[in-house]
């Protein structure tokens, strides 16, 4: 059974002071109703995860539902680290595909600046294995480094050259309204910036951002469908990114590509457009080699070549700016990932258009690789 | 205002923290750190606590500026990826410049304390590591 | 589509100061699985509360799938306050009936124990809504003491009378042996134990301890099918207790109750079987009442006269003996009560067995009563 | 260790914190405490602010004994069920003793200091309620 995307409600990445969690996340999820043309819903799917150590709501998905005037509804709150928006998409369609729900809003919400980065930074490091690994005083960007040297190291990619992936997201985004940094960059001004994570600068690494973004999913298309959800899947419990055989070569990620191959027959690298979760510049060319996109140690250099951008011979990737200009609000970038796709889709897209683009995927992995989601979408016209 | 570390986990993490305990699994013969109730690799649940060797190969470092609250007087901190016989493990490198670190470095383990939380009175020891020592020129 | 519940693992609810999270989860899942006699699954179902503030492990179904071996598996973590546990049964339930799962781990997990009871008083205070309300230094307690002295004033039920709903729970419970509590205690000691928030005390509100229970779901039964599950549904956003037009009828109840009729044509009173969420002793009685199993004003009364007890005309309430005496880790109960309904259909309780049970309901609202969740499952005898 | 109170919110909640502020809907009539986006009763987003009448009765209250973490030296805490007009709060009592606090009891909303968060230096004061003055015989 297909699920359609009938609305879409996106909010620009940036410090909503002036917001609280539900204000923000309101102004999402009524957009998204109002495009989808409809005032009720069977479920509500919500996808958060810092805020449950800020604002520090449980049963934030009921409470939203009340929030939003939306009472009667069966209510999810997912967490999955980074990839929360993606596992609310997966979760939203089986609630459609089970019968269990017809209309489904599926709203992902995190606010990053209600507390100092420091805190934030602790919290995040909680996307790691807790108990032992995160007790060390390591920061969220630190594994991204390592990743960094190790890549920059086998494959003898210069440090100059790593900085073309950022560059190519910053272009991409500084025709996004929903972007928090909507400008491009000089690639020679990454590793002069502040430093993060040794060989990772603050031109690497994604921005702390509040963010909200909405989705209608509805078992039947009408007049207002953007796109449909073809195959949302995930696959978790693999080891971590340092725990691999390989770094660099992420099993999840592996996986959830050859779960695309197999049930669509359709590689990454033949998709028109691909939102993909580059947390840090490392983890981005990661996963754009992981899935295939470029031969293992190309893809920064491939990204400077132009492939990934318009009239480039792969996929347009992040033509939002991805996570590094668009932002990552964290629990709510998949949600956003899903929703420019279906904008792109359907040519309504207010950012970098990609015309023709008849297929979108979007990739993301848990914060220490552990896990990969994948939501693959397609145009209705 | 919150206590941020908890008394009893506080001794329930010790053997790794500590002592470097590890598991090996006897299915699949692959050690995983820390330890878990199953392997990660093969899904075993018939494993071992090994004891990792204390030392090792640096396979890459970061020098980490973006540490969190209540540690920015530690900044910058310096991140190991370190290569102990069969496994991989993240820990902090102490006593040494950042300079001074080259992957391919050999590296030893060092107790070293790794948080505190004034307010608990708690203090949390654990593995660190450094560059190994050669004929004792260097202080521990 | 029926699914069945096909394995059940259950720790003893207590402070087990010895295990972590994923160490406690592991002893129930492994325990599911092996009754289930399988050990892969499709999914794994994650339900926890507490968990995000005390353990603080972000993406935790992802990490818990990896530790109990089973990668590849898609994952949901739930979180739905108090509720939690029937949450994730729901969800388990809608990716059976999707075709996205064939088998499912449920497991629901929460450590209550690791930090000092003020600690997680204050975290506990964050089922309320979290911005204004749990701003107030009024602990979990408050909200339920309210209730208390208004149903008491309005019904004229004496302090005393109350005393009977945790006596009940307790007498249940000394047969469980997974219950924290497992000894009958004398009403007459319930107003004098030690006060929580007047007029209710200690007795009459549940202990914090840690616990973790799960089960495992299948889309086709097999010789070792402990039951089926009928209905799993909820409804969410509702006013408050406290907002709500009469705080001793919850409409989220009402909307569940009439559900269930709708649905399968049965009323709560005509179970068998019946586990409730009774946080405090005000929260049973309005529970009990909402569900139509006694009058208004008069539950507190029927237990003292053991309508809900062994050879009462009433459906027996809590054989486990309640959240007040076999515990409440917050976000396991849900799995918990849904295991101890399983096995008692399928004659296997090894607490009180309630002879030729064919149906049991389990009920729980979220803490402040603005979302409730219900369970109803059927033996397959 | 952790900063509990965030500054940004504490600015934003000042409206129903510090004046009572509450939303009215104009689809069904309604008002709801604290505002919300849409209306909880009909689900209308058309929705006004107004302010909650300052005085009200007693409808329910509790001696709290079990207070969270920080706040042990307020033990006990008295928490009230107050109706003002046709809404319901649930908020502290204060300035009274347990044994004087009677159900359908008039009372009075003054501002108070709630939260406070030594690290970050936050403090956040909002309405508590007060036994209703009689002829100024007693001190606020
Ligand atoms: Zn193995
Ligand atoms: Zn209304």
């Amino acid at each position: 059974m297909e699920v359609y995307i009938t609305g879409v409600g996106l909010t620009k990445v940036g410090r909503h002071f002036d917001l609280s969690l539900r204000e923000l996340a309101a102004r999402a999820a009524f957009e998204a109703l109002d495009s989808a043309r409809i005032d009720k819903v069977d479920a509500v799917v919500v996808a958060s995860t810092l805020s449950y150590r800020e604002a520090g709501q449980f049963d934030l998905a009921g409470h939203l539902a009340g929030a939003l005037g939306l009472k009667g509804a069966q209510t999810l709150a997912m967490e999955a680290g980074d990839a929360s928006g993606l596992a609310a998409v997966e979760a939203a369609c089986s609630l459609i595909r089970a019968g269990s729900a017809e209309r489904v809003l599926v709203v992902g919400v995190d606010k990053l600046t209600d507390y100092v980065s420091s805190r934030v930074y602790r919290d995040l490091q909680r996307l790691y294995e807790a108990e032992v690994q995160a007790l060390y005083d390591i920061g969220h960007a630190g594994v991204a480094g390592l990743l960094a040297r190790l890549y920059m190291e086998r494959y003898g990619v210069g440090r100059d050259t790593l900085s073309y992936w950022p560059a190519m997201d910053h272009s991409h985004a500084k025709h996004n309204p929903y972007a928090m940094l909507p400008f491009a960059i000089d690639p020679a001004a990454v590793p002069r910036a502040l430093k993060v994570a040794e060989p990772l600068t603050l031109l690497d690494s994604f921005p702390l951002g509040d963010g909200a973004a909405a989705l209608v999913l509805e078992s039947e298309p009408h007049g207002d469908a953007r796109a449909k959800v073809v195959l949302a899947t995930s696959a978790a419990g693999y080891p971590s990114f340092t725990m691999n055989e390989d770094p660099l070569a992420p099993e999840s990620v592996g996986e959830v590509a050859a779960r695309l191959r197999e049930v669509t027959g359709i590689a990454p690298a033949n998709v028109d457009v691909i939102e993909l979760g580059d947390t840090f510049t490392s983890i981005g060319v990661i996963l754009a080699e992981s899935l295939g996109l470029s031969k293992p140690g190309r893809a920064a250099v491939d990204a400077m070549e132009g492939r990934f951008t318009l009239g480039g011979d792969g996929p347009v990737v992040n033509p939002s700016g991805g996570l590094k200009a668009r932002g990552h609000p964290v629990g709510a970038t998949g949600v956003y990932m899903v929703g420019e796709l279906a904008l792109q889709l359907s040519g309504e897209y207010p950012g970098l258009r990609v015309d023709g683009a008849r297929r979108g995927l979007a990739v993301m992995a848990s914060g220490d690789g552990s896990s990969a989601h994948l939501v693959l979408v397609e145009g209705v016209a | 205002m919150s206590m941020d570390l908890s008394v009893p986990e506080t001794w329930r993490v010790k053997g790794p923290l500590y002592r470097l305990e590890a598991a090996r699994c006897k299915t699949c013969g692959r050690i995983h750190y820390p330890p878990m109730p199953a392997c990660p690799y093969c899904g075993s649940r018939d494993l071992e606590r090994v004891t990792l060797p204390s030392e090792g190969v640096l396979e890459s470092y970061s020098v980490v500026y973006a540490v969190p609250e209540g540690s920015r007087h530690k900044a910058p901190v310096l991140l190991g990826l370190v290569r102990l016989g069969r496994v991989r493990v993240v820990a902090e490198i102490t006593d040494a410049d950042p300079s001074e670190l080259r992957t391919g470095m050999e590296v030893e383990a060092v107790l070293r304390r790794i948080r505190s939380d004034r307010e608990a009175g708690i203090i949390r020891y654990g593995v660190m590591f450094r560059p190994k020592l050669k004929g004792g020129s260097r202080g521990g």
